[in-house]
């Protein structure tokens, strides 16, 4: 595996040590832990734990529930920037991505629209009208919005990718003035309006399940698989690393950098329409506001997870624990009552402390222990 | 349809005053949520305070819970609340939309819920709601301005700071003022639109370009309050930072009813401002809810309107108090 | 007899408990040149590294001038007055010659914090000259091939006349003619008092240079002597620990007449003109010119990097070539690079990994291009094995964790994955000792008699001379002219390089 | 001859954001004929000042590879307890010198984070980011603060006929070109954002390096809040959230490198930071509508940036060593 080397090398030296005596195992056994690729989650589940007596309705069923509800869009996206970051890249386009393909997919599906509210929009009269959307109560209105909205995420990602990789244009500046146009073309659209009266059965999406089982896991987990098997298993995936590594070596090794760059965004685009689906049916409407507060959490929650901003270092595996840790911190945060203020300094405290042992950590990795 | 909107408003005021008539049982201590979107500016922390303080007056225990301006958080935050088993929630959405979608949460698990200022996009699910209307509150404001430029007698150059356009509340105050653009079509020259983002270095920027670009505007509505001091910075150098009456003055009106347009209309400066009524949308709420925990109901469904108003240089006099921002200025003393 | 200036004992260090140097005792004479030979890998760079403060030792100590010496940063190595060029050239880029040699103690304008540019420019320009580099001292060190740019590391190490100079492999990217120039300059610094110490793999510059040899293996010092008492026999010898009667192994095989690359009147306008040759299947065809007389260029064209106006290269008959990287590899070309670091390689990857990248898809299934790692890694192992490279797991171990000549051997490596038709190598034995470059003549050698076409490019011409059917010398741009086996001879070779002979 | 158009065309490219800057400000001069004046343009260099003065110290931190999220937050704190203290009475210059101070420690905090504790630049000034915007709201408890006139006036104030915001940019500007272009600090700056390994071997102190940086874009921070609330006349709790990417933006659209080394503020972070001034007042003077403005605004810079790779790939071309004729290397940029 290239992006978990030499963690991968430093476990097997530790395993290769001598054990004897019971303290000395245990010592092991915690520096095993210490510097395991799973350290974020043993992190996080540690301070679950801890936080437990102290915190009521914490490990609740239904606060656990919840905590995964919360988890599963934000994952997707996330999975989408991991790969961006891969390559050396990185997306600032994914919040305004958000928007657009939610109140795109909303005007395909919506099953009625207020004319006070969206008389103005370009769209009114020909893609929207009082009757909803385009395909309003067709059969194939859910199955084409859905396809709709994943295709208009791909296609900003492919924008992205193009201008980054064959213009060679800085990767922030380019996803930076993406977020800046989508995110307005979101608002014009549709007249600053939510776009309400989405079809049942689409909003089941994000609010039912096989059983206990919520959708919205369903799909986390598949595309986290997916991912997951293109990174490790395959010929894009070890191009992915190789061109976040080192380009200039890539481009001599006969490896299609441009394509692969552009293929990075474009999964990006669609990872952020899928988080875009969830996050619609969770809130049964389309909103071109969507995922405006989100960028922050997103970008650090894959870098918390070990995922270096640098290129060539990254693991889907890693965004999930990153993921997991800042949904936990906010909805303990939550719990805790704490008031507004003390909630941002605790949470700013917590991340570097996070950080701080991570980088204590790999630094004893790198010592060889 | 207005004139219905205002029979509710009565009607529902006056249940109110019954209710707060009744002193609530202090068997069992209650625990309320009460989710809110950020204290960005004061007209939030008067909503807040009067929240907060009715909570408080009645001994509710509150668990607080900013959003931060995040639809998607508050629903976790409420979520996270329901797994606690609070025995009510109250919220200051990010708009109708994520409301409606909050609520049916809040239904689903049979805990009753009211909704602060932001009123429910559609009738889906039920909530106790006590909601300012925007455009009309805008309308009374600007009307009251239309009022004074016709006593100039002459044409004059209206100006409009834009809220952010990602607010639905932005929208509507933009719309109540075009609503009276309109209805005087001799009165009012080409708008001026400024946008400011609801941010104040970005509403100075622009509106100092707009003022530059358009040197005769004399008619200037603000959609927001909070951007008075901006105002201020730009005309004053202008020698357009005028009272009524003096030569120059610029026939000034906003909506909120913040603590400097308090001071701003005694001193003379400004000549409107509408005025959400948030204490009395703070009672109102309160005590229904309290009624729906008493009678045991779940889902309780009940519309309270604000009718606001507008506190203009006319009217200063008998309602100073009825302005929240008057009286966070009068707490601060 | 001249005083010990710096004296090291029994100095060990070792990464990942490793150990690559095991209780060195070396020790440094006022002007004197001692040179330290050895393998890649047998720990010449860092012994050096820990002279020069960049690592510490774990055990042993260290004495200048008879006070103990404890560098912790390069900075306190050169307040003691040692200087260090490194054999990775360690200069900025984005910076000019002139920031790059001043970069740490920049002369000011009298009182004020303002860097004095007029002193610091006209102090680069002596110390160029010094060098023989003839470029602006304003030149952006980016804009420098890696030949100037180690003339400017050098320039930069005098600069500041410390005591003891340290030289690891300075002349990797020189001329013969630099090199010459280079030497001047050290005996110079010899007669002035100066401690040097120099790291070379060309024995014969050794050989030249020295007072006394040092000869390193495995992290132990096997043997050392004045230089009178060496030959370039013992050296190897003590070096390798088994004799080699050769430097070049014989060729096995005849070149065919078949032809296995053709270029036809290929030019690029400021880099080559008018470029014709055929390289036939099983030749190995030599390349030899000045720094800067367009070899690198001339390579990069035919592999599809760098755009040609002009002219049309072939492969195997009909096949075009020169168009990407991408269809030179589907049309069996294979190039190595002569900047291993920044084109050949992914320094922190596993080195399995770097030897797959190539030919990954042909280990891929077709329809999921899922990898077949096994089939990939066994055959990865095989190749390494063939080359005998020295590693640890390669499946672990990253290329930053070998020395130069296995660093080269796992380039090389990538490229054999491929079978390839026809192989462009571009100094494919830069800073590696003799024993690798004995084992990278002899793949060259196989790879002919396997029929592969065989371009090779070099500075030394020794090497060419050993090794190639035919040596095409190039000289601003252009084939000035083509000598066949028989013609090979130092003399005029050269002066066809410096176009002494042109018509 | 060829030569000679090749020098011209080479130096144009050179200069190509300039060039931009001037045919964007002719373009609005032609569509909007008020746009061509000198308050104008005073006007715009006012309102870019702040974000500037905080660019140029991103633009020092984006020179060594890193990043500073925390500016914005900075900003916030460092204006808002000087409010409060002013509020309450302190002297102003006592006050501001307390600002700039806060502005160093949040520096010297992020630095000793990344460099003694080796927590990535990125991760850090995140969690700084977040905990001093929780600082800042503590302090005002949310609330607006009103400034002073005497702030106030700071903010208009002229010193030979120029406004002292554009001065102090003005200052901070030349004071740092003349750091990054001709002090030991400067050169280092580069040399460590190209290679901060090779910059050690080579003896350079990159972790005092670090040090100052973070600090000076902290003082920067803290700077630009002041000259902000000078202008803007009071402090919500929204101010300076977000305009860390507007500093970002401007430096890396001035051309400054986010992965180090390669940048400068002048001409580069100063024409980055008055070019999306200026393209904002120029949609204001031309009154398109709102929705449509920022699409706009996203497609100039987008112009820009995609002019700029297209010149660096030429100038790249260009400049490719020439082996073939007898000039000398062509020399630096
Ligand atoms: N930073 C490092 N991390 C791990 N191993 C290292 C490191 N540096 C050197 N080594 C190992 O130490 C040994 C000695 O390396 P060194 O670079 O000193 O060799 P060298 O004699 O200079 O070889 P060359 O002639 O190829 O430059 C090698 O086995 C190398 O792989
Ligand atoms: N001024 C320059 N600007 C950009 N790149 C350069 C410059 N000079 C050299 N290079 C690069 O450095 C490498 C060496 O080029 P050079 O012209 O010296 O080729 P060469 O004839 O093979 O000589 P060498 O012996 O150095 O390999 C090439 O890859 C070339 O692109
Ligand atoms: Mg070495
Ligand atoms: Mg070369």
């Amino acid at each position: 595996m290239i992006g978990g080397i030499s963690l991968k090398l430093e476990e097997k030296q530790i395993t290769n040590k001598n054990t004897s005596s019971f303290a000395e195992k245990s010592k092991y056994t915690l520096k095993k832990i210490f510097v395991s690729e799973y350290f974020i989650l043993y992190l996080s589940l540690a301070y679950f734990f801890i936080l437990v007596p102290f915190v009521p309705g914490l490990a609740s069923a239904s606060n656990i529930m919840n905590l995964f509800s919360n988890m599963w869009p934000m994952l997707t996206i996330a999975i989408g920037q991991t790969i961006v970051l891969i390559v050396a890249g990185i997306d600032l386009s994914q919040t305004a991505t958000l928007g657009i393909t939610s109140i795109i997919g909303a005007m395909v599906m919506s099953t009625g629209i207020d004319p006070a509210l969206l008389e103005t929009s370009p769209l009114w009269g020909w893609f929207i009208t009082e009757q909803g959307g385009v395909l309003a109560g067709t059969s194939m209105a859910i199955p084409i919005g859905i396809v709709i909205m994943l295709t208009v995420g791909t296609l900003i990602g492919w924008f992205n990718g193009i201008a980054i990789a064959k213009f060679k244009i800085t990767a922030f500046m380019v996803t930076l003035v993406s977020q800046m146009f989508f995110g307005a073309l979101a608002i014009y659209l549709s007249t600053s309006q939510n776009i309400m009266n989405l079809p049942k059965a689409f909003s089941a999406i994000g609010t039912e399940g096989i059983g206990i089982i919520p959708f919205s896991l369903v799909i986390a987990v598949v595309l986290g698989i997916v991912a997951h098997i293109i990174l490790s298993s395959t010929v894009l995936g070890r191009w992915l690393y190789s061109t976040g590594t080192n380009i200039k070596s890539s481009i001599v090794s006969g490896v299609p950098t441009d394509k692969v760059v552009i293929f990075a965004y474009m999964f990006s685009g669609f990872c952020t329409s899928v988080g875009a689906i969830l996050y619609s049916a969770r809130l049964g409407m389309g909103r071109p506001t969507l995922g405006d507060n989100m960028l922050m959490d997103i970008i650090g929650a894959t870098v918390i997870g070990g995922t270096s901003m640098f290129g060539g270092k990254g693991k889907v595996l890693w965004t999930v624990f990153g993921v997991f840790f800042f949904v936990l911190l906010s909805n303990t945060l939550n719990l805790l009552n704490l008031s507004y203020f003390t909630i941002n300094i605790v949470k700013g405290a917590i991340i570097v402390v996070a950080a701080f042992i991570d980088v204590t950590r790999t630094r004893i990795i790198a010592k060889g222990l | 349809q207005k004139q219905a909107a205002t029979e509710t408003k009565e009607t529902a005021a006056a249940e109110t005053k019954e209710a707060a008539a009744e002193t609530p049982k202090a068997d069992e201590q209650k625990t309320i949520l009460f989710g809110f979107q950020d204290l960005e500016t004061e007209f939030w922390v008067a909503g807040h305070n009067a929240i907060m303080e009715t909570l408080e007056s009645k001994g509710i225990k509150v668990i607080e819970k900013n959003a931060n301006e995040d639809a998607n958080k508050q629903l976790e935050q409420v979520k996270d609340g329901i797994a606690q088993g609070v025995d009510g929630i109250i919220i200051i959405p990010q708009d109708g939309e994520s409301a409606v979608t909050i609520a049916g949460e809040a239904n689903k698990a049979g805990i009753p819920i009211g909704v602060f200022n932001r009123p429910l996009s559609n009738k889906d699910n039920k909530a106790i709601v006590a909601v300012a209307d925007n455009e009309v509150i805008a309308e009374q404001a600007v009307e009251y301005m239309a009022q004074e430029a016709k006593k100039l007698g002459k044409k004059v150059t209206p100006l409009i700071m834009v809220g952010d356009l990602g607010d639905p509340n932005a929208i509507a105050r933009k719309q109540g003022f075009y609503n009276v653009i309109e209805k005087y079509p001799d009165l009012f020259n080409k708008v001026v639109e400024v946008p400011t983002k609801w941010d104040a270095a970005t509403g100075l920027a622009n509106l100092q370009s707009a003022m530059q670009a358009n040197p005769d505007v004399d008619f200037l509505f603000t959609s927001s309050d909070f951007l008075f001091p901006q105002i201020k910075a730009v005309l004053e150098p202008l020698g357009k930072w005028k009272k009524i009456g003096e030569p120059g003055h610029v026939i000034m009106g906003g909506l909120d009813g913040d603590s400097t347009a308090g001071k701003l209309i005694d001193e003379g400066y400004i000549d409107a401002t509408g005025v959400q009524d948030v204490y009395f949308e703070a009672q109102a709420i309160l005590d229904e809810m309290l009624k729906a925990i008493e009678a045991g109901e779940k889902t309780p469904d009940v519309w309270v309107q604000d009718p606001g108003f507008a506190l203009t240089q006319g009217n200063v006099e008998e309602r100073r108090m009825d302005m929240w921002g008057n009286k966070l200025r009068e707490d601060l003393k | 007899m001249s005083k010990t200036v710096l004296e090291l004992k029994n100095i060990s260090k070792s990464f990942f408990g490793i150990a690559a140097l095991k209780n060195v005792e070396f020790s440094v004479k006022e002007g004197q040149v001692i040179s330290l030979i050895g393998e890649n890998g047998a720990g010449k760079s860092t012994l050096m590294n820990i002279i020069g403060g960049v690592l510490k030792p774990d055990g042993g100590e260290m004495k200048l001038q008879d006070q103990n010496y404890i560098p912790n940063t390069p900075k306190d190595a050169a307040e003691a007055g040692i200087e260090f060029i490194h054999q990775e050239l360690n200069l900025f880029p984005n910076l000019s010659i002139a920031d790059n040699m001043f970069i740490t103690k920049f002369p000011k304008v009298s009182q004020t914090p303002i860097i004095d540019k007029a002193n610091i420019r006209n102090h680069t320009k002596e110390m160029l000259q010094a060098v023989d580099l003839k470029v602006s001292p304003d030149t952006l060190v980016e804009n420098l091939s890696p030949g100037e740019r180690q003339l400017v590391e050098i320039a930069k190490a005098i600069s500041s006349d410390p005591q003891i100079l340290i030289f690891d492999e300075p002349t990797t990217s020189l001329t013969a003619k630099e090199t010459e120039r280079l030497f001047e300059l050290i005996n110079s610094l010899r007669t002035r008092g100066k401690a040097i110490i120099y790291i070379s793999h060309i024995l014969a510059d050794v050989m030249n240079i020295s007072d006394e040899i040092v000869v390193l293996r495995d992290g132990q010092v096997t043997d050392k002597g004045l230089k009178k008492d060496f030959t370039i026999d013992r050296m190897i010898c003590s070096m390798v620990g088994r004799d080699i009667k050769q430097l070049y192994p014989e060729r096995k095989s005849q070149p065919t007449d078949e032809i296995a690359l053709k270029l036809e009147n290929v030019s690029q306008p400021g880099t080559v003109h008018n470029i014709s040759f055929e390289l036939n299947k099983g030749e190995v065809l030599g390349i030899f010119g000045l720094m800067g007389s367009g070899r690198s260029e001339l390579a990069r064209i035919i592999f599809g990097l760098d755009p040609h106006e002009t002219g049309k290269i072939s492969i195997d008959g009909d096949k075009v070539c020169g168009i990407s990287p991408k269809n030179s590899i589907e049309n069996k070309l294979a190039f190595v690079t002569e900047n291993r670091r920044e084109e050949g390689l992914l320094m922190d990857v596993s080195i399995a990994e770097n030897m797959g990248l190539v030919t990954l898809t042909k280990y891929a299934s077709k329809l999921t291009k899922v990898i077949k790692k096994t089939s990939l890694y066994d055959q990865v192992k095989k190749v390494g094995e063939l080359l005998k490279l020295k590693s640890g797991d390669i499946e672990k171990y990253p290329p930053k964790s070998l020395s130069g000549g296995n660093q080269q051997k796992v380039v090389i490596g990538k490229w054999l994955m491929t079978s390839p038709k026809v192989l462009i190598v571009d100094e494919p034995t830069r800073g590696i000792d003799v024993g690798a470059k004995y084992e990278v003549y002899s793949i060259i050698n196989d790879l002919a008699a396997q029929g592969t076409g065989v371009l090779m490019i070099s500075s030394e011409l020794e090497e060419l001379m050993g090794t190639c059917d035919r040596i095409l010398v190039m000289n601003k741009g252009e084939i000035i002219s083509e000598f066949s086996k028989t013609g090979f001879t130092q003399k005029n070779i050269m002066r066809a390089a410096f176009r002494q002979d042109a018509v | 001859m060829k030569d000679t158009v090749n020098k011209l065309l080479l130096t144009l490219l050179k200069n190509t954001p300039i060039m931009l800057f001037i045919v964007i400000f002719i373009l609005f001069g032609i569509l909007s004929p008020k746009f061509f004046s000198y308050t104008n343009f005073e006007n715009i260099a006012t309102q870019a000042s702040y974000v500037g003065i905080i660019a140029v110290g991103m633009t020092f931190i984006l020179l060594t590879g890193g990043i500073d999220l925390s500016v914005g937050s900075i900003m916030y704190v460092s204006a808002a307890t000087t409010g409060v203290l002013i509020a309450k009475g302190m002297p102003i210059p006592i006050a501001l010198c307390l600002a700039l101070l806060i502005g160093l420690v949040f520096g010297a905090v992020n630095a000793f984070a990344i460099v003694k504790l080796k927590i990535l630049p990125f991760v850090v000034t995140l969690s700084t980011m977040v905990a001093g915007r929780g600082v800042g709201l503590s302090i005002t408890e949310s609330r607006s603060i009103m400034l002073p006139d005497t702030i106030t006036k700071i903010g208009s104030t002229r010193i030979i006929g120029i406004p002292l915001p554009i001065i102090i940019f003005a200052i901070v500007v030349g004071v740092a070109y003349i750091i990054l272009a001709k002090t030991t600090l400067g050169r280092q700056i580069y040399a460590t954002g190209n290679d901060v390994e090779a910059a050690k071997k080579a003896g350079i102190n990159t972790d005092k390096i670090l040090f100052t940086i973070y600090i000076l874009s902290g003082l920067f921070a803290a700077l630009g809040g002041i000259i902000s609330v000078a202008q803007l006349g009071n402090i919500n709790a929204g101010f300076g959230s977000g305009d860390e990417f507007d500093a970002i933006a401007a430096a890396v659209l001035g051309g400054t490198s986010l992965f180090g080394g390669v940048g400068g503020v002048l001409p580069g972070t100063v024409i980055g930071t008055v070019l999306i001034q200026m393209i904002q007042a120029g949609l204001v003077y031309l009154q398109v509508n709102l929705y449509i403005q920022p699409i706009i605004s996203a497609g100039i810079i987008f112009l820009a940036v995609f002019l700029d790779s297209i010149r660096d790939a030429k100038i790249n071309k260009m400049e490719r060593r020439k082996i073939r004729t007898e000039q000398a290397p062509a020399s630096a940029k």
